[in-house]
């Protein structure tokens, strides 16, 4: 009787197995990895926006609190984006010249809105209130990262579920002195101030995982 | 140099008959004649045809599973308050067919019931084909079936899990595992009937298809040693498994609340029903096989005898589950359980189900005592049909008729399968069919290994009884 | 039908309309959305307006087909929906509107009208959308309650099927050139004093239109024209009787809350008139058994065609109209009205003696009423009765009159204006808000039926039509003009007392709609004045400015004008001897016509909301099948769905019948609204071609009722879809009743007498529930161990007790109050709206498929088992929210945690995570979750997008769903908690949050709050004696539970 | 002499010629498994170790007599099933109470009772998988190519005949004597299996 096969075929049958198993593995492993890239997740991407708004400018260089601009953020789920009026109460007197800020002046004449292309945008099924989390000691950086630092907006986390439950589960890690919410560079109180901030300000973390506290 | 003997299989080797074994039989007989089936044997009018209908019906369920994908799961009967049909009663009978075949090959392998070698191949085939058949169901009932996946504890970006203590939950693990179980199984027994089909085929080229599943096998004593330890095993494995699957499939029922669902009788009666209609599938299949084939000699009037035995026990454990359904509606004095199951069942909206039920499952199965019946192929062929028909109404009266009145008579309806349930369910028929009709003709349909052991065994039997002196060797 | 109708839109008007929409009144057209203006959806928007699946929505196939074009695109965006998510933008206001809060609704003051009479409401607005209407608390004919046609007024305003542009002959022109057509007709009829000049209005109780119309018709315009007013249903018939009874024209107002015994002689009280949701909560207050209410009301209803009043009564009675206006004779007699016709009879029954024992009994406190149906003697008659009771100035006052009354000698019915029309007497006919080619009077022949080769208005040189919809008499009229709904325009309107309310609108005109007194200013001054500056004349009066500012704002922000309330009218009645009495009919059947429950006379048959509303008593959907008794039925061997010929006066009717337990023997009872068709011009998507066309059998004589129809079995069948399959509880402890007298000598409500006791449940139920309080501080629970321990140690996880920080938290739970529910479904419609709820049509509900959260069980029962059991029976109404089981059984078998429990105590939906395995809908023994079986919820119609709740995410295909008990508004109140309380607690106060059912109910029986605060009005509920839970055996140990129904039945009568 | 003569020849007879690298053994062919057997304990019997018997049917005490112990596949099942009843309710426990705790049912978080039947399944899984690859594994399989296939007539051994090869590393083995040793044992074909 002849043989079938070269002996060569005994190593690449066994090596057949093993690829089929590791692509089985190493495939779910991608699939995790690829959601949470942030190809899915948009994180770090820059956008292309109608005016090249730089908020590096305006919070670190020029010093201007979030508030001014995002107007509701500590009583409304919406920080709020500035109408344009905001920008032309400045750039009515300073630049009032300036090419680039041309869209902005045009969309006062036209009395048509500035269009922002999106960076955070959570699926239409997730609620987020920006009010509950500033009362609560979360601190504007915790989630946009350090915007002083941003010539152009991007987004600096994931915003991925698990991603929020992280916050979510531990938050007394992650949160700030009142005053300093709204400090680009104020430091995360350490974790016992923050367990003991969690008491003061009534933080119930085990139900900060109940499902309708996101999703309605 | 050694000088090269044509060796030829001429000779005849260990040679036997029995009640289990008709004819002469020799290894050589029983390998030419198994083997022969795939390897020589032409392409029957018969078999092309049934496997064109099978193929026909596949192509339909294609054409209702891609529908359901685009439309919704609208398409099918299923309402509130009755929010499971035919999908969950398609896939209770598909597994309960199933599980003949593991119990033939494991739990009868284990008792040492050497009549199990000759069906124990087709009945796991079936096992693979009718689970194969049963998984489709539970990932086309979900309202959005491409989000399957979330049923799986897979690492996710929402930090989530399955909810564990759901019998659906327990479902993806005990079909999963048993379809993998049944698969390494059926396989493993298959490696040396595929060394044997290597060795016999005489086209090169499948030659090599034969030989690259059947990975080398040579049939060295070792080899042998560990390949029986891992088969008692595997079997013993799968007696344990086969039960669980068919009892959490039960949990899927009594866990809920519902009457007529939430009763303890129904993992036992669930697993003889399974038995039941499995065996009687086994049945619907290896009587035209047989005669097809002319494996008259291998799948013997004993075979069919004993069958139909097992098919009377069980049925007769099915009888007694309904009864002690009925018996504890009324002796719990719970309203709505006895109002399921004494009013709306023999006299509601489903009476003619249910009682058609009890007229397949527990007075045709009757038939059964008599020995002239049971050796009365043709009829113990139709009983087999009727049987699967019952055991599949069983499922029907079990889920629809239990969800059609519960609780608040204002939320009571009604459910009828639509045109699409049909489809989708002969569909799957079409599938195993087809799946059913390929394996005849690509793999032996009898384990030509263990027939050889089965030879051996009884050659030394007669051997035995023959000679004073007790055999050198004994085979296990 | 006519040369004169409308064609549909050419292609030509559509690009017309596309230019005029683009063109100069763009811009004001959304001024309120710039957010959109300018978007891609804005285009959509505008491309979106025509209607394009047309008769989609009732044809069930076609339905089926559109829906599953949805589905598919949609199962194709799920498969495809891991790649990158969609791009999307912000775009800010340029200007930011002084108060709007992006995230934060804001609430207006206005009204709601219908009938001609107003009911203050409160609107939720979204940037600028209004979502949600809720009853304005300060109202005094709304006390905070609405009923569902004011709930599902919002989805009128944003039908995309309303009207959108002014026609001439069909033909889309511009308001402009109507302006001219009207100032060249004005100056013509103004030579003419107006003789060729007819309006036909509805009832008008709106000060500014009052005032325009006593202007146009004064000397300076057209004291020759004449005003006619009509309505298919309306207050006819009660004001024509006090007119009778009086002599003079008044309101009559009755006070239920003063009342101890009230007969209802077919007033339908609790679902028709302008004092309904007032009646109820006082009927409510006054069935409440306490120490404040030591004698309970008594409430005996005679009515042929079973009505939500009539289930609520202790006693009730189905008897023909005839038979009725016999027992308001005798009842007239019995208490002492001596003149009567002679032509009245009288009926002779044991229990009429004994209730005019009762009414004698409680002279001064009792309240007979007579419904609309009746003609104006009996009405006449009851005022004798009342007057004769003492009632008159207790439970009965009259007022000066509300409604506006076209000056002496130009005033006129429809049928007048149909003869002068005739008799070409008109030139130029002013429909302002009527359809009624649609709903007038058949024989009249304003629509081109029978007799009739054309519309009548044909007749008429110049009709201008304005109406919300592109009607029947659009379709006929020269100039139609979109009018403006109640939510878009300036107004004003006054309540059954005249206490008058300014209607502010809530967003600009979305299609540039009209008001009534827009039109008439144009008459007035050849100019249209803004219907702002026309209600501010009219509430001016001689304020200064800052008064006047200051009068205005408070007015809007109170939604009622101070003090404005009618004034008192001292009336005497006058002798009854001469009163014309109806003259009974002749022929075996009488034939009834009554509004339909929630299409009512047809203005909401667009409304897809109210086509799927269950009827309350029926539960039939999408359909107005003709009502029999069981007893008509067997003599005709009918069964539901076999269609009935009815001839009446040459005209035929094929409609199908169902019996409706308790309804009048020898009677058929047509509800109005429907049978509106494409070929007879009518445009909507939703309700064309629902039901059958019972106005085609309606006369002037038989308006209510009539007698001599024709009735034939045609042995052909039509599939009518109820939703409540089985009637009767099967013995089962679902709704448990008592009496007042029971209840004062125990308390403790145990199961129905037709009920049947399983496991002892006076402990256990009441354990359940309020013994339930215990089981969260102490850990024990009622029926001394708790059933799930042992076994497995069980104990609920620690947080479901009490909050971390050791503090209660809020702990949420619902109480129905089954004894104040009367089975309005105004709850139905407000839940509907404020969750997006989707409407699945006609089909789909036959298939089981309805996907309402809250809905209202009905069951039939009969004490007493000798009589044909529903010739009349007991009629219960249960409503069924989830009922948040705190061991849910539906969150034990979802493989996915899509649902899950609250610390809080909620039985959370998570619709995202849901993959559709329906099991938790299998495993629910309430049977209150539904499924997404298809894309229901129209994610194509962008104006339906405008309506929806952005707190309440709009669930896709495949998904289950159900009620959260409102969580957006339970989140909302916690996370305001949070921010307002210095140390971030987040428990809210007991009653600080409302559920949209509980907003809407208006006897209040839904009750709904924080359980943990004591002091809150559920956490009192629960402590009720009469407290129970549905289904309390299988320790599902529900959140929502039930107080007992309580009855007070006059022992002396034989039920 | 003489004989030593003649062994001495044949030693360098052609058919010696094929020693050390290129024989893999030699292998006698048998009828009735009985024989095999036999010829196995026999062989064992006179010092040969490295030897193995083929059959187209399990014949029991072949693998014993050739020397063969006993096989690990039992043990390395129970290792595969504890695992995996380990890692279930693990898994289930660790979901449930530690990384997302949910409030299922009223139920506990740790609700062992419900892990049950997922940890049971777990279990037979792993069971299964190290019983089949265990003895895949062991015995070296996947393995296409191997010298006893150059055995003349080998095909037989799936079918109907029964074989003992004697193979070269024994370091007994000697071509002509092997042979005869074979023969003696009343083999019907020793041939020589070349690598």
């Amino acid at each position: 009787m002849a043989q079938l096969f070269r002996p060569s075929v005994n190593t690449i049958a066994r090596l057949v197995i093993l690829g089929g198993l590791g692509l089985v593995f190493g495939g779910v492993g991608l699939a995790y990895l690829f959601a949470g890239s942030p190809y899915q997740t948009g994180a770090t991407l820059i956008r292309e926006q109608p005016v090249a708004f730089s908020h590096q400018h305006h919070v670190a260089g020029l010093g201007i609190d979030c508030r001014y601009c995002h107007s509701s953020v500590e009583t409304s789920a919406a920080a709020g984006m500035p109408p344009t009026y905001t920008c032309m109460s400045c750039h009515s007197q300073v630049w009032n010249q300036a090419p680039m800020l041309a869209p902005v002046r045009q969309s006062l004449e036209e009395n048509k809105p500035l269009e922002w292309n999106k960076l955070h945008q959570l699926p239409d099924y997730a609620y987020f209130h920006h009010g509950i989390h500033i009362q609560k000691g979360v601190g504007c950086v915790e989630c946009h990262g350090r915007v002083d630092q941003m010539p152009l907006m991007w987004k600096a986390e994931p915003q991925t579920m698990s991603w929020c439950l992280d916050c979510h589960r531990h938050p007394e890690g992650r949160l700030r002195k009142p005053e300093d919410v709204f400090k680009m560079d104020s430091p995360r109180l350490p974790v016992e101030e923050g367990l003991e901030l969690l008491k003061t300000h009534n933080i119930p973390v085990d139900r900060l995982t109940n499902c309708s506290v996101c999703h309605r | 140099m050694a000088q090269v003997h044509s060796t030829h299989g001429h000779e005849d080797n260990g040679h036997a008959s029995s009640e289990i074994l008709g004819g002469h039989q020799s290894y050589t007989t029983v390998t030419d004649t198994i083997a022969d089936v795939v390897l020589k044997r032409p392409l029957g009018k018969a078999w092309l045809f049934g496997f064109a209908i099978s193929f026909a019906l596949l192509m339909m369920f294609l054409f209702a599973v891609t529908n359901l994908l685009v439309r919704g799961i609208g398409i099918w009967g299923v309402n509130i308050p009755v929010g499971w049909g035919f999908d969950i009663v398609n896939f209770v009978w598909w597994i309960g067919i199933g599980h003949a075949g593991t119990l033939i090959s494991a739990i009868l392998l284990l008792l040492k019931q050497d009549w199990r070698t000759s069906i124990n191949r087709f009945a796991e085939a079936m096992t693979l084909f009718a689970v194969a058949c049963a998984g489709l169901y539970p990932l086309m009932h979900m309202g959005r079936p491409w989000l399957f996946y979330w049923l799986m504890p897979l690492p996710n970006t929402m930090a989530l899990w399955p909810q564990f203590r759901s019998p659906l939950e327990f479902d993806v693990f005990a079909v999963s595992t048993y379809a993998t179980v049944s698969l390494l199984f059926w396989y493993v027994g298959l490696i040396p009937d595929l060394a044997t089909l290597r060795d016999r085929a005489t086209n090169p080229l499948i030659k090599k298809l034969y030989a690259i599943p059947a990975l080398g096998w040579r049939g060295s004593a070792i080899h042998w040693h560990r390949y029986r330890t891992a088969y008692l095993l595997l079997a013993g494995i799968a007696t344990p498994l086969v039960v669980s699957v068919h009892t959490i499939v039960a949990l899927d029922f009594t866990i809920g609340i519902i009457p007529g669902w939430h009763t303890t009788v129904f993992p036992p009666y669930f697993v003889a029903g399974a038995i039941f209609s499995g065996f009687a599938m086994v049945a619907t299949l290896a009587i035209p096989l047989r005669s097809y084939f002319g494996l008259k000699d291998y799948i013997t009037d004993k075979h069919l005898d004993n069958m139909a035995k097992v098919m009377l026990v069980t049925g007769l454990i099915v009888t007694y589950g309904y009864m002690i359904e009925g018996f504890m509606a009324w002796y719990g004095a719970n309203t709505y359980e006895r109002y399921q199951m004494l009013v709306d069942r023999p006299t509601g909206a489903y009476k003619h189900d249910w009682w058609l039920l009890i007229l397949c499952n527990c007075v045709m199965t009757q038939l059964l005592w008599f020995k002239s019946i049971r050796n009365n192929i043709i009829l113990l062929w139709l009983i087999s049909l009727v049987i699967n028909v019952g055991m599949w109404l069983e499922r029907y009266v079990i889920v629809v008729i239990s969800l059609h009145s519960d609780f608040l008579p204002s939320s009571w309806g009604m459910y009828h399968g639509t045109v699409w349930d049909y489809m989708t369910f002969y569909g799957t028929i079409g599938l195993f069919m087809t799946l059913m009709f390929l394996f005849v003709r690509i793999l032996p349909a009898i384990s030509i290994a263990e027939m050889r052991e089965l030879v051996h065994e009884l050659h030394e039997r007669d051997e035995a009884r023959t000679q004073a002196t007790p055999p050198a060797a004994r085979t296990v | 039908m006519s040369n004169r109708t409308r064609s549909d839109f050419g292609s030509q008007d559509l690009s017309e309309l596309r230019r005029k929409l683009a063109g100069s009144s763009g811009p004001q057209y959304w001024r309120s959305l710039e957010e959109l203006a300018g978007t891609e959806e804005f285009e959509r928007y505008l491309h979106r307006e025509f209607p394009e699946q047309a008769a989609e929505w009732h044809d069930p196939v076609g339905r089926r087909q559109f829906l599953q074009l949805m589905g598919a695109s949609l199962a194709l965006a799920g498969v495809s929906g891991c790649v990158v998510r969609p791009e999307d933008k912000i775009v800010p206001y340029v200007k930011a509107p002084e108060h709007v809060v992006p995230g934060k609704p804001l609430y207006y003051a206005s009204a709601a009208v219908q009938e001609g009479y107003g009911s203050g409401i409160l609107v939720e607005s979204h940037l600028g959308r209004p979502t949600k209407v809720e009853g304005n608390p300060s109202h005094p004919a709304s006390l905070g309650a609405t009923d569902l046609f004011t709930q599902a007024s919002i989805l009128n305003l944003y039908d995309p099927d309303r009207s959108q542009s002014v026609t001439l002959n069909g033909h889309l022109t511009s308001w402009d050139a109507l302006l001219n057509a009207l100032i060249d007709l004005r100056t013509v009829q103004l030579a003419k004093k107006g003789a060729g000049v007819r309006f036909l209005t509805g009832t008008v109780t709106s000060p500014t239109v009052a005032r325009l119309m006593d202007q146009v018709l004064g000397p300076k315009f057209f004291p020759q024209a004449r005003w006619h007013q009509y309505e298919p249903v309306g207050h006819a018939n009660r004001r024509a009787g006090i007119r009778l009874a009086t002599g003079t024209d008044a309101e009559a107002v009755h006070h239920i809350d003063k009342a101890d015994v009230v007969v209802s002689l077919d007033a339908d009280f609790l679902s028709w008139g302008p004092s309904k949701l007032r009646d109820a909560r006082n009927l409510a207050i006054r069935r409440e058994p306490g120490p404040e209410n030591k004698n309970p009301i008594r409430l005996y209803v005679v009515e042929p065609t079973p009505s939500i009043t009539g289930a609520t009564a202790d006693h009730r009675w189905p008897l023909s109209s005839e038979e009725i206006q016999a027992v308001a004779a005798t009842l007239a007699r019995a208490v002492g009205v001596s003149d009567l016709p002679s032509a009245a009879t009288e009926l002779k029954a044991p229990w009429l003696a004994t209730l005019v024992a009762d009414l004698q009994k409680s002279k001064g406190k009792s309240l007979v009423l007579a419904g609309e149906t009746q003609p104006p003697a009996i009405h006449a008659l009851v005022h004798a009765i009342n007057q004769a009771l003492g009632n008159v100035g207790q439970t009965l006052t009259y007022h000066e009159p509300v409604a506006a009354l076209a000056p002496e000698g130009q005033s006129g019915s429809i049928s007048e204006l149909a003869d002068d029309i005739r008799a070409g007497r008109v030139e130029a006919l002013f429909i302002l808000g009527n359809n009624p080619v649609y709903d007038a009077p058949s024989e009249l022949g304003f629509a081109a039926t029978g007799a009739e080769s054309s519309s009548l208005l044909l007749k008429v040189p110049t009709v201008v039509h304005l109406g919300l919809f592109n009607d029947e008499t659009a379709q006929v009229s020269t100039w139609h003009i979109p009018e403006a709904h109640f939510l878009e325009s300036w107004g004003d309107v006054r309540a059954f007392d005249g206490s008058a309310t300014i209607i502010q609108p809530l967003i600009a005109p979305l299609y540039g709609g009209r008001t009534a007194s827009e039109v008439l200013s144009t008459l007035i001054d050849g100019t249209p004045l803004p219907s702002r500056s026309l209600v501010e004349d009219t509430w001016r009066g001689n304020r200064s400015d800052s008064d006047f500012t200051a009068f205005w704002t408070k007015s809007l922000h109170d939604g009622v004008i101070a003090d404005s309330a009618a004034k008192p009218k001292s009336v005497s009645l006058k002798p009854l001897a001469d009163i014309s009495w109806p003259k009974a009919g002749t022929g075996k059947y009488e034939l009834l016509f009554r509004p339909d429950p929630t299409i009512w006379d047809g203005s909401h048959s667009n409304n897809g909301w109210l086509q799927e509303l269950p009827k309350p008593m029926t539960r039939v959907v999408w359909d107005n099948p003709a009502l029999i008794s069981k007893k008509t039925a067997d003599q005709e061997g009918l069964k539901d769905g076999d269609i009935l010929k009815l001839t009446l006066n040459g005209r035929i009717l094929k409609v199908p019948v169902w019996v409706n337990p308790g309804h009048a023997e020898d009677a058929i009872t047509l509800t109005l609204g429907f049978g509106r068709s494409e070929d007879a011009g009518y445009r909507g998507r939703v309700g064309a071609g629902v039901g059958f066309d019972t106005y085609s059998l309606r006369t002037q004589n038989g308006f209510w009722s009539t007698r001599g129809v024709l009735v034939e079995k045609t042995g052909e069948n039509y599939p009518l879809y109820s939703t409540q399959g089985h009637n009767t509880m099967v013995g089962r402890d679902l709704i448990r009743t008592g009496t007042h007298a029971d209840y004062a000598h125990d308390p403790t409500i145990g199961p129905t007498p037709y009920g049947v006791v399983m496991h002892h449940e006076a402990a256990g139920d009441h354990g359940a529930a309020n013994g339930h309080g215990h089981a969260e501080e102490t850990g024990i629970t009622p029926h001394g161990a708790d059933p799930a321990k042992g076994l497995i140690g069980f104990e609920y996880p620690e947080p479901y007790r009490r909050r971390n920080d050791g503090e209660l938290g809020n702990r949420w739970g619902m109480s129905i109050n089954l004894n104040a529910c009367i089975g309005c479904a105004a709850c139905v419609v407000a839940c509907q709206a404020e969750n997006n709820i989707p409407v699945v049509g006609k089909d789909q509900v036959g298939r089981g498929r309805e996907m309402h959260w809250l809905r209202i069980d009905r069951y039939y029962a009969t004490e007493s088992r000798d009589a044909e059991p529903s010739a009349n029976p007991a009629t219960h109404f249960q409503p069924i929210p989830c009922m948040h089981c705190e061991t849910a059984p539906c969150e034990m078998v979802c493989p996915v945690e899509a649902t899950s429990h609250s610390a809080e105590g909620l039985n959370e939906m998570t619709y995202n995570r849901c993959v559709g395995t329906r099991y938790c809908s299998n495993n629910c023994p309430y049977k209150v979750r539904r499924f997404n079986f298809f894309q229901y919820s129209d994610q194509l119609t962008e104006s339906l997008k405008l309506q929806r709740n952005p707190d309440v995410s709009v669930r896709t295909r495949g998904v289950m769903e159900k009620c959260t008990y409102c969580v957006q508004r339970l989140t909302k109140a916690r996370i305001e908690a949070q921010i307002k309380s210095p140390d971030g607690n987040d428990a809210v106060p007991g009653d600080a949050v409302a559920t949209a059912c509980q907003q809407a109910c208006p006897t209040r029986a839904i009750v709904f709050g924080n359980m943990n605060d004591r002091s809150s009005a559920v956490a009192k509920a629960k402590e009720d004696p009469r407290n129970y839970s549905l289904l309390a055996e299988l320790n599902t140990r529900p959140r929502t539970t039930y107080l007992a129904k309580l009855t007070n039945p006059n022992t002396a009568i034989e039920a | 002499m003489s004989d030593i003569a003649t062994i001495h020849e044949s030693s360098h007879s052609p058919s010696s010629a094929a020693t050390a690298g290129e024989v893999y053994g030699l292998i006698a062919e048998f009828i009735e498994p009985n024989d095999v057997v036999r010829a196995a304990r026999r062989a064992y019997r006179a010092g040969y170790r490295k030897m193995d018997g083929y059959s187209p049917l399990p014949v029991a005490g072949l693998a014993e007599a050739i020397g063969f112990k006993k096989n690990r596949v039992a043990t390395l099942v129970l290792i595969g099933g504890v695992t995996g009843a380990c890692s279930g309710m693990f898994m289930q426990w660790f979901a449930s109470t530690v990384h997302y705790p949910l409030i299922i049912a009223g139920r506990p978080y740790a609700s062992w009772p419900s892990f049950v039947p997922i940890t049971f399944e777990l279990g037979i899984l792993f069971a299964a998988f190290s019983a089949v690859f265990g003895m895949l594994i062991l015995n070296g399989l996947p393995q296409h190519y191997h010298p006893i296939f150059n055995a003349p007539g080998f095909d037989l051994a799936s079918q109907n005949r029964f074989f003992l090869c004697i193979e070269a590393t024994d370091p007994k083995f000697h071509l002509t004597q092997t042979r005869e040793f074979l023969e003696s044992l009343g083999a019907r074909n020793i041939s020589l299996v070349e690598h």
